[in-house]
């Protein structure tokens, strides 16, 4: 096709589009030509194809995400909210904290390692884009069944792309999950999340203000990465069945984003930026239009200045390219050449290729001629919203009447004693440092607590100790049984695991894993979810700054468990403070915080001993959780206890393995009174922790508890070098090492 | 006075801000170097710390050696100057031919990041008097291509002169020949090993140890005391 | 014992980072002219026996399932003389 | 323009762990017959202008000083035809 330049739109009407093959339906289409008063360019299609998408423009989500706003509690450390690239929290000292969950499933899926490599380096390119140095990565994975041959095909690319990628630009792995579930076969959910770090001061914000001021595009030259669509608009013939040129799959190249990052943190220290946008999907499409849309005035761009990999690409596919690795900076002309010195100096390619007007038009030229002149608001914000129907699964009800709590229990002290191996030794349940080795957990010379602690913790400021804990959690399981209910377990797991290394929860982000969205039944869970992380948001006091919703997500007419992924977010005053897991010291007694009552439904018990899920998942009592959160921040703030960690999926046996294997100290436990030794091990009560107190703390620490109303109950002492269950059975720390260390080399290596 | 030590930023470095730190912990001027400058600012001592400079594309260290700053680096080594390469560091030491031996990509060839324990074999060097030989010590490491290699030959002249420095202990982490975790020059002014005692100086983070800070502190009492 | 080799190329639209960086030092070091450069791998597979066509069609699958990630690289098979 | 082959091997008394885990794998793959596999590097030069004897012996000088490390690799410089 000849260029279809604006003109030529306007002079030929009838010319047919493929819209259709780029994605949109007929009336979002009809949409574009109302919005322009005539037919779209083939230029201008592209961008409203890729910025109306349900990725981009999220739809078909957008009516429920309202919510995170609407019942969003009142914070003062809300600096940045929904909205922009990443959300910011105040955490004092002057200091502001940007944190951010995305999600790279699809991708992961063909290339795992290409995939999960490009997902770490488009949430960093967030976290830069609001003007903080990144400190850290966290990785919330979810694999299919772990005995499949095809998990063994993604698992170890995904690993070693999320290594390859965040290892080499510097960022410690602090945190994630690994989770095994056959729903995932087909759909593993990887999501990535990142935190940064800014004086409060350098927050900036993508926007284009200021006519005269320029636009640059620097980092890496653009190819045609992931514009299969794109490529039909160049073409004669307007053929989607003709094979593509197009690379399907992005090659990220992580050097380059190092460069990035270090070259945006100089020109930001300089002040000479006013304002920025990273380069995600849709490319320039999306940068362009967001950046003019937020800003006062217009923009144009001259195309033909976009440095390329590929000197074939047209118009087309140059605005809808997704090559990795890119961004655009808006900079006052005086300070333009200070800019580029900066990107000479990092070896970052940097070009003007635009310039902010007074107008309010995106205006884009190629050869000379305009080939776009929209108003970028309705690329950016207008896109179509959906109310789409939603409805409870008729098989909800029979699944939550599957009782797990019927479930036959271990006869015997021996049957007890042999699933505690099977639990501890299970996929889920076992060690991940095959995994988390893989990572670089040191890197930057401020990491307090990373993997295997219950959250992530970085040092912000030497001088006074400041430090940010990061937690992520999830339980598809959960969420499957009762999604309101199981997005709020998610949020209340990262609250407490956020707690109990001592810091205050502060924030929340979110990546919302969901089946398609066409499907009533897959709206509902999704609808339930939401509705239930906003309330429990408003109720626990920590706002949702921001996050990312993956849709979609299914093989078939099958659907992946509804996978809310929780990011919580909080501040410690004095790193020094921090709360450990492992149980360190000999003699120190044990107390377990919180109510254990028969909840078995969604349990690990339940998966590895029956293969079964139903019932109702454990009951949520998020008051119940901001006392326990005080009470473990207060403990450790006051050096009342010794080490301490969360109890959840795989309950309290799983927990006491993990640390008595950390300290490399045995445990004695007896089971307290009202309780039998199956519920006290395996239940999987919410708002539960246990810790190790010195006995020198003991009254201290049960005055407070008592005080405040927090069933605190002594359950053993550390001691010898067994986990023993007086009564029932003792495993050595040797046995149960090779369980709990074992699993996982054993499947995957 | 105290000692001015240098820290070479090549594009793609990732520890030179802790290494930074960690010099200024010991007690001495940490100086930031730049890979394009020749100049070394009248630095006593310099130091060459991990990363994955130029993203170890072609190999570890390859593209980094024919830098500016590196012209300034031989030359100051080959004449005494002090020189310790960390990781990424060693690798671009080795490529430099300023140490002996090559670095292949781990056995396991994964990525690996653990508290390592070391021996130090030899307390004699600039940047190891702080240790007594024999002495075991953890710190952390991190690398992809850690596989310390060089053939027969050198490696009995290095194990007969001496220039073993460090051996991994209990674990070889990445099928490193006779366990060697860090070596020396002839002269035993310029040291290179794999594991990062930049990330061993503050028992709050990193790997929670200070082992790493002898490092620091031998090369400032050499430098203070000459 | 014949030898068999398998080049594997990142196909020409993938980005080769390593290839890149390689070409953007050679002027640095002095070597002029050089317009582009990619990087690939190279196995040399030693084959018991005689290298005939249904050896080199195991290859060939083998290659293709296996030694190249057929989503990102093209692979030529040849036999070494 | 023409194209120039460096192909880079590790010298065959070092230990190729890469090679080897592909010589592994085949049989489990139902690939039988590969005595030994070795993996190696394989770099693609477009040079502007003929390739005559001068580009050839450039070329050399790069795989000897940057494109190997003549340590431990082994270096081979063809001309594509
Ligand atoms: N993919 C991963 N990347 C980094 N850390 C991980 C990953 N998976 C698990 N971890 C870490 O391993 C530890 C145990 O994980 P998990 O059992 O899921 O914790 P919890 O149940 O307390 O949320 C945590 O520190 C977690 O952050
Ligand atoms: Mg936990």
């Amino acid at each position: 096709m000849s260029l279809d330049t604006v003109e030529n739109a306007a002079a030929t009407p009838d010319t047919p589009l493929p819209w259709k093959e780029l994605g949109l339906k007929e009336d979002e289409y009809l949409r574009v030509r109302e919005i322009l008063g005539r037919r779209p360019t083939g230029a201008e299609l592209a961008m409203y194809s890729v910025m109306w998408s349900e990725h981009c423009s999220y739809k078909s989500s957008k009516v429920h995400l309202r919510q995170f706003g609407e019942k969003a509690p009142q914070s003062d450390a809300m600096l940045v909210g929904i909205g922009e690239n990443a959300g910011v929290v105040d955490v004092g000292q002057g200091y502001a904290v940007t944190f951010k969950v995305e999600s790279h499933n699809h991708p992961s899926y063909v290339e795992p390692y290409q995939g999960a490599a490009t997902g770490v380096g488009g949430i960093v390119r967030d976290i830069i884009a609001m003007g903080a140095r990144p400190v850290a990565v966290v990785d919330p994975l979810r694999f299919g069944a772990a005995d499949h041959p095809d998990t063994k095909r993604v698992l170890p690319g995904v690993v070693a792309g999320i290594g390859g990628y965040g290892n080499c630009l510097g960022l410690p792995n602090i945190g994630g999950e690994v989770v095994f579930d056959a729903c995932y076969q087909g759909n593993p959910l990887v999501n990535a999340g990142a935190v940064g770090v800014m004086r409060h001061e350098d927050i900036h914000l993508a926007k284009a203000s200021g006519a005269g001021n320029k636009v640059i595009l620097y980092g890496a030259r653009t190819g045609g990465d992931g514009i299969g669509g794109a490529s039909i608009l160049a073409s004669e013939t307007f053929d989607a069945t003709k094979p593509s040129k197009r690379p399907a799959v992005q090659v990220g190249d992580p050097f380059q984003e190092k460069l990035l990052i270090e070259c945006t943190l100089e020109a930001f220290a300089e002040k000479l930026v006013v304002g920025i946008q990273d380069l995600g999907a849709a490319g320039l499409s999306c940068a362009t239009s967001e950046l003019a849309s937020n800003g006062s005035g217009g923009m144009t761009v001259v195309l033909d200045d976009v440095p390329l990999r590929d000197s074939t690409l047209s118009p087309e596919e140059i605005l809808m390219s997704e090559s990795q690795e890119r961004m655009c900076a808006v900079v006052e002309p005086e300070k333009v050449e200070r800019f580029l010195a900066i990107c000479e100096k990092w070896d970052v390619i940097a070009t003007v290729v635009g310039e902010v007007t007074d107008g309010d038009r995106l205006e884009i030229f190629w050869h000379g001629e305009k080939i776009v002149d929209v108003d970028p608001r309705t690329v950016a914000h207008d896109g179509p919203v959906y109310e789409r129907p939603l409805a409870r699964p008729e098989w909800q009800d029979a699944l939550q009447a599957d009782d797990a709590n019927k479930l036959p229990r271990p006869a015997d002290a021996a049957a007890l004693k042999e699933q505690v191996k099977r639990v501890i030794g299970s996929p889920n349940q076992a060690s991940k440092a095959w995994i988390t080795d893989q990572y670089d957990r040191y890197v930057q010379g401020n990491t307090v607590l990373a993997q295997p602690e219950d959250s992530g913790m970085i040092r912000v400021d030497a001088e006074s100790g400041l430090g940010v804990a990061l937690a992520t959690d999830g339980n598809g399981r959960y969420a499957k049984l009762d999604p309101y209910t199981g997005a709020q377990l998610a949020l209340a797991e990262a609250y407490r695991n956020v707690a109990t290394t001592g810091a205050r929860p502060l924030a929340v982000s979110d990546c919302l894993n969901f089946g398609s969205p066409e499907d009533p039944a897959v709206m509902w869970q999704f609808s339930e979810a939401v509705r239930g992380l906003a309330d429990g948001c408003r109720q626990l006091g920590t706002p949702v700054t921001g996050g990312n919703v993956s849709l979609y997500n299914q093989t078939g007419d099958v659907a992946i468990h509804p996978t809310p992924v929780v990011a919580v977010l909080g501040v410690i005053d004095d790193v020094a403070r921090r709360t450990p897991v492992a149980f360190a010291e000999q003699g120190q007694l044990l107390y377990l915080l919180g109510d254990t009552k028969e909840e078995f439904g969604g349990s690990a018990w339940s998966e590895v001993i029956h293969e079964h899920l139903g019932g109702l998942p454990p009951a949520v009592d998020l008051e119940r959780e901001r006392l326990l959160g005080d009470i473990l921040i207060s403990a450790s703030r006051d050096g009342m206890i010794d080490a301490a960690h969360d109890l959840s999926d795989g309950g309290l046996i799983t927990s006491v393995v993990e640390s008595a294997l950390l300290g490399g100290n045995g445990v004695r436990l007896v089971v307290p009174e009202g309780l039998d030794a199956f519920t006290f091990l395996f239940s999987e009560s919410a708002g539960r922790a246990v810790v190790a107190v010195p006995r020198s703390e003991e009254l201290r620490f049960t005055d407070m508890c008592g005080a405040r109303g927090l069933p605190a109950t002594r359950i053993g002492v550390v001691d010898g070098d067994a986990v023993e269950v007086q009564g029932e059975f003792a495993l050595s720390l040797g046995e149960l090492r090779e369980i709990h260390e074992g699993t996982v080399p054993g499947l995957l290596a | 006075m105290t000692a001015r030590i240098g820290v070479v930023t090549f594009p793609g470095t990732l520890d030179d801000r802790d290494t930074q730190r960690a010099v200024g912990i010991a007690g001495a001027e940490a100086v930031p170097l730049w890979h394009r400058d020749k100049d070394l600012k009248q630095v006593d001592a310099v130091v060459l710390p991990g990363g994955f400079s130029y993203g170890d594309y072609l190999r570890a260290g390859a593209i980094s050696r024919f830098s500016p700053v590196m012209e300034s680096v031989i030359a100051g080594a080959k004449s005494g100057m002090p020189v310790l390469g960390i990781c990424n560091g060693f690798q671009v030491l080795t490529e430099a031919h300023l140490l002996p031996g090559a670095m292949l990509q781990n056995d396991r060839m994964r990525f690996v990041c653990r508290e390592q324990k070391l021996r130090v074999e030899n307390a004699g060097t600039a940047w190891t008097t702080e240790f007594t030989a024999g002495q075991e010590i953890r710190i952390p490491l991190k690398n992809m291509d850690g596989r310390y290699t060089a053939d027969e030959r050198t490696l009995d002249a290095l194990e007969a002169e001496g220039r073993v420095v460090f051996r991994y202990v209990d674990t070889n982490p990445n099928g490193s020949l006779r366990d060697i975790a860090g070596v020396t020059n002839e002269a035993g002014n310029v040291v290179g090993l794999m594991p990062h005692p930049e990330h061993a100086v503050e028992p709050l983070v990193g790997s929670g140890g200070t082992d790493g800070l002898g490092f620091f502190t031998s090369i400032l009492r050499k430098l203070v005391s000459a | 014992m014949a030898r068999v080799v398998v080049d594997v190329m990142l196909k020409p639209e993938i980005l080769d980072p390593q290839g890149q960086a390689v070409q953007r030092a050679l002027p640095r070091l002095g070597f002029e002219g050089i317009a582009d450069v990619r990087q690939g791998k190279r196995f040399e597979l030693e084959v018991d026996g005689p290298v005939d066509d249904a050896v080199l069609a195991r290859v060939h699958e083998m290659a293709e399932t296996f030694l190249a990630n057929t989503v990102i690289e093209d692979f030529v098979v040849k036999v070494e003389s």
